[in-house]
């Protein structure tokens, strides 16, 4: 499906959703309040985007941005869906209820940038060992263990 | 220890046992070199091309080379791939349930250094001889088969110059220090930390 | 008589765990309780080095991910960044995309099969499938020198034209190659103890395979027929006539099956593919030394052995990614293990990890 | 006293030919597999590699004796030992040529059915003194496929006591007639099957599978203690060897005299190729379809052995 069919859609369908929708490098974003995140998430699926690709963050600076990609076999066609979690608390509600492909996702996420995942059943840490101090893919994370690369370019 | 400290001890005590000792050590050091047992110690890319080498065409099996997935029975350690943080009280430990004498094989640019993941990384040891007495090192990204070939032949080369006695032979790794070096940081002690044992059955061999 | 349930600790270094994966298994008897997987072991922060790198120097670091399918993540990833900064790649550079993946996707199901092979005993088996694998690395040796990273597809295009009788040697490759995975699927596949080993076991629902994101050749033996090349097609592949194997039963056997079929399947793209090809430029023009897109974020996928393998990128504006994350098809699929392994004995655990074929560079990135 | 002595004698010639069998028997293997598998097997010592264990047995003779902190001492010790017995003494009573064996006794051939099943017992002493858990899950499925198995092997010796008359093994050479081939040739079958699971060999090596169990009930054994576990395991694939080429397919017919000697060992390279190339072509089975294999195939089939002997013993 086209992206512009698959906005026209989402604004016949959830008409609140329609001025979040962007389009950029050809691919659809729908930005939402925090609070809309996981409501929007159960639309989407309802609309048929049956699968949860992708569960990420991007650190923004004050913010984090937490990045849903969907992909839907029966529209032929994927989107994101983000949402900005403020860096101080950064609380998001877990979408394991609706795809349980979230679960491990959202422990990788919770891992690697200290988000927390409400109502995960399961929540701890998945790549790096349980003790391990800091969230390494924050930008401030720091580590003495780390050696910078030389700035050769 | 094996029957064979005994007979070094007893050899070393006799008059003229050294002329036989040197004999014995010819006799053992030609057994050993060639039938070196690995121990794949796969862990990434490497991995593969340990697999290729003791497959149709590079098939090792010809040295007299075998892997064997149980660390009691294998000779040499083959560290084929990156080794992190988190692996690395794991791949500590299987060195530590090999038998004496063994000896390893540090397989890639990754296992020699850390190579492509040196710079910019939280999680990867920068080596295995961090942790491990490092016999052969094979550079690479990955190594082919051949490389890893070479050496097992430097490999006895080197087990030609050991000798039974302990005087001659190389320190015990339970004698070599261990990093102090604070960019390495607390290696052991995360390796500790990590280790627990939900089972009681568990122990022995975490193969 | 009081019984007791057994905890056992498969690897991290175990000979079926096709890698560096930790299962903590409860055992009853033989019946395994419950299952989970502990990954992390090769965890070396990939998407952290991409963050100080130039957009050319990430795509070695990609070779690495998976690193018995290295050729996806290449192209993956370039997809993105071509996404990002516009590029128009030549047609002449996605056929040799398309045909330099097609040959990938042999080399990894031989993989993949071959470790199904091996974890029911019959490592002969494993042998055979490894043969051919041994091939196609010989192909790719000629085309970029290396045996397994080859950091071939780069942004705008691929590093090197394809060599003088390169087409004709991958022709003989093709050729054959159906012929041997005929034979394979008669004495593996057809063997009795294998079919009694492999079905029925570790059975995933379709409608559980597609809400665990699970992907790939391991969501298609359950019977999701949903295939990127042809529902979401990329590149070239509209041009070329392909049928997508699927499975009806959604166990191991089905699973690895479909690995084998693929691989034919791959034979005929491989081949029109070869058919069609043109001659002329393999790198975009007019490409700056210094890839710097605009600011953005973009995603593409392909559909790679293991399943579909997308790859995010987020750009400053600056030349080096501010974030990249890899959007593993392996991570989704191992992460089905505990769904279909309970209540399997521990021979079959092991088997069932191995049809969902992991590459544990790839989970844990 | 004499006979004590030469009871010695024969031990020890024993203990030898199963060493120096298992030695060949390991060669025989790596090479067979490397046949199966496209490639050479051991190529550098000895012509075609076949001095390859002469560099293998001074290594693993010399190889650190490890004995894991939690394991039971003493039993840990003893058991590869008590692997090594019961198949050197089910050696003794092999009937090598018609009229003779080692021990000619009147019940050979239960002792040689008795026997080399209390090989169970060594293994289950070892997977039990290691205090691995891969070596208990090893040594448990060691304990119920040998015990299932003994009773299809039992029954497929039994129609050859019936039609020889006799439990010495040295009469049933004897009463041997080529027409016996096709007339048991289930039992014989039955046999290696049985025989090949007994053994703990491919395709029915669950206690050792390699890819599930690394390496099963020997698990923690390192060096010689390992070695003689192999060599156990190689001793019973020759013992059961020789005896099916003794019994079933008459010894050294159709010669005599020393000829028969090596058609004999003709006969028992065969039936030891045989059984690795099973082991190399095939998956290996599950515990429950193990089990089921023996109940629902192979004892049905030894019974209709028996009764198809049964029918003909009237005429005979």
């Amino acid at each position: 499906m086209r992206i512009e069919e698959l906005r026209e859609r989402v604004c016949a369908m959830y008409p609140d959703l329609c001025p979040l929708f962007s389009i950029e490098f050809g691919d659809g974003a729908i930005s939402v309040p925090l609070e809309r995140v996981h409501s929007a998430a159960a639309d989407l699926k309802e609309m048929g985007f049956d699968r949860l690709g992708m569960v990420t963050a991007v650190d923004r600076g004050e913010e984090f941005e937490i990045v849903y990609r969907l992909q839907s076999r029966d529209l032929r066609a994927g989107m994101f869906l983000k949402a900005l979690v403020p860096r101080s608390d950064p609380r998001v509600p877990s979408m394991c209820d609706l795809w349980p492909a979230a679960n491990w996702q959202e422990r990788e996420v919770y891992d690697l940038f200290g988000i927390v995942f409400e109502g995960h059943p399961d929540l701890r840490r998945i790549l790096l060992p349980d003790d391990w101090e800091g969230h390494p893919l924050r930008k401030d994370y720091v580590d003495e263990r780390i050696i910078p690369r030389p700035d050769y370019i | 220890m094996a029957a064979i400290d005994e007979l070094a001890e007893f050899l070393e005590r006799t008059p003229g046992g050294g002329i036989l000792l040197t004999t014995v050590d010819a006799v053992m050091n030609w057994a050993r070199g060639k039938s070196l047992w690995t121990f794949p110690m796969g862990t990434a890319c490497c991995a593969m091309e340990f697999i290729a080498a003791s497959f149709s065409r590079f098939d090792f099996d010809r040295h007299g080379t075998i892997p064997r997935p149980d660390p009691r029975h294998c000779d040499v350690m083959v560290v084929a791939g990156t080794v992190t943080r988190k692996m690395m009280p794991a791949v500590k430990r299987i060195y530590d349930q090999m038998p004496e004498p063994k000896w390893v094989v540090a397989m890639g640019n990754c296992a020699v250094s850390g190579g492509i993941f040196y710079y910019d990384t939280y999680s990867v040891v920068r080596g295995v001889d961090e942790f491990l007495p490092v016999d052969v090192y094979i550079a690479g990204c990955p190594p082919r088969p051949e490389a890893l070939q070479d050496a097992i032949l430097q490999l006895r080369k080197k087990i030609a110059t050991e000798s039974i006695s302990k005087r001659r032979t190389r320190p015990l790794v339970s004698d070599l220090a261990l990093p102090t070096d604070p960019r390495k940081g607390d290696l052991l002690s995360a390796a500790d930390a990590d280790e627990e044992d939900e089972a009681p059955a568990t122990r022995s061999v975490s193969a | 008589m009081v019984t007791e349930e057994l905890t056992l600790n498969i690897g991290p270094s175990h000979p079926s765990t096709h890698g560096v994966c930790r299962l903590l298994v409860r055992l009853d008897g033989e019946i395994v309780t419950h299952v989970e997987p502990i990954i992390g072991h090769l965890h070396r922060g990939i998407e952290k080095m991409a963050e100080n790198r130039t957009y050319l120097q990430v795509v070695p670091l990609t070779d690495r991910l998976d690193y018995v399918g290295s050729m996806y993540a290449n192209w993956a990833y370039c997809r993105a960044v071509e996404r990002l900064a516009g590029i128009r790649v030549p047609e002449r550079a996605e056929y040799i995309r398309v045909i330099v993946c097609e040959l990938q996707r042999i080399a990894s199901h031989m993989m993949g099969i071959g470790s199904s092979a091996a974890d029911t005993g019959a490592t002969s088996a494993f042998l055979y499938a490894f043969a051919q694998r041994d091939l196609v690395i010989d192909l790719f040796e000629e085309l970029c020198g290396a045996r397994l990273t080859y950091n071939y597809v780069r942004p705008g295009g691929v590093s090197f034209d394809l060599p003088d009788g390169w087409v004709e040697r991958c022709r003989a490759f093709t050729a054959q190659h159906p012929k041997a995975m005929l034979e394979i699927d008669g004495f593996f596949f057809g063997n009795a103890i294998a079919r009694a080993r492999l079905k029925g076991v570790g059975v995933l629902d379709p409608d559980a395979a597609v809400a665990w994101g699970v992907s790939g050749p391991s969501a298609r033996g359950s019977g999701v027929d949903w295939d990127l090349r042809r529902d979401d097609p990329y590149s070239v592949y509209p041009r070329f006539d392909f049928d997508v194997p699927i499975g009806s039963n959604g166990d191991a056997f089905d699973r690895a099956r479909v690995r084998l079929w693929e691989c034919i399947e791959s034979c005929r793209i491989i081949d029109q593919a070869l058919d069609q090809l043109e001659p002329g430029p393999i790198m975009a023009d007019g490409l700056p030394r210094l890839l710097a897109p605009r600011p953005g974020d973009a995603y593409d996928h392909i559909e790679s052995a293991r399943g579909s393998l997308g790859v995010y990128l987020v750009s400053d504006g600056s030349p080096r990614p501010y974030r990249m994350k890899v959007r593993s098809p392996a991570f989704c699929n191992l992460a089905v293990l505990p769904l279909i392994a309970v209540g399997h004995t521990l021979s079959d655990l092991l088997v069932i990890l191995g049809s969902l074929d992991p590459v544990f560079g790839e989970v844990d990135r | 006293m004499s006979s004590l002595l030469l009871g010695i004698l024969w031990g020890v010639a024993g203990v030898l030919v199963i060493a120096g069998g298992a030695v060949i028997g390991v060669w025989w293997e790596r090479k067979v597999a490397g046949h199966i598998q496209l490639r050479y097997g051991p190529q550098q010592i000895g012509p075609a590699g076949s001095l390859q264990m002469l560099a293998d047995v001074p290594k693993l003779l010399f190889k650190e004796d490890i004995v894991p902190s939690g394991a039971d001492r003493p039993l840990f010790k003893w058991a590869p030992l008590m692997a090594f017995a019961p198949v050197a003494a089910a050696m003794a009573v092999i009937p090598f040529a018609a009229g003779w064996a080692p021990f000619d006794t009147s019940v050979g051939v239960l002792f040689f059915l008795a026997v080399p099943s209390l090989e169970v017992v060594a293994i289950l002493v070892a997977a039990w003194a290691q205090r691995n858990s891969y070596a208990a899950i090893g040594g448990l499925r060691a304990a119920s496929q040998m015990i299932a198995y003994e009773v299809p092997r039992t029954l497929a010796v039994a129609p050859l006591v019936l039609l020889a008359g006799s439990l010495r093994p040295t009469e049933v050479v004897a009463a041997w007639r080529w027409w016996w081939l096709p007339l048991l040739a289930i039992a014989f079958v039955v046999y290696l099957i049985a025989s090949i699971a007994e053994m703990n060999r491919g395709p029915f090596d669950l206690p050792e599978a390699e890819s599930e169990l690394v390496a099963g009930y020997f698990a923690d054994y390192s060096g010689m203690r390992w070695a003689i576990f192999m060599m156990a395991e190689y001793g019973a694939v020759i013992t059961a060897s020789l005896f099916a080429a003794a019994t079933f397919l008459g010894a050294g017919w159709p010669f005599s005299g020393a000829l028969g000697v090596v058609a004999l060992v003709v006969k028992t390279s065969v039936l030891v190729t045989i059984v690795m190339w099973t082991k190399w072509t095939l998956p290996r089975v599950r515990q429950d379809q193990l089990l089921r294999f023996c109940w629902v195939v192979l004892v049905p089939a030894t019974l209709v052995q028996l009764a198809i002997v049964g029918v003909v013993l009237p005429w005979m």
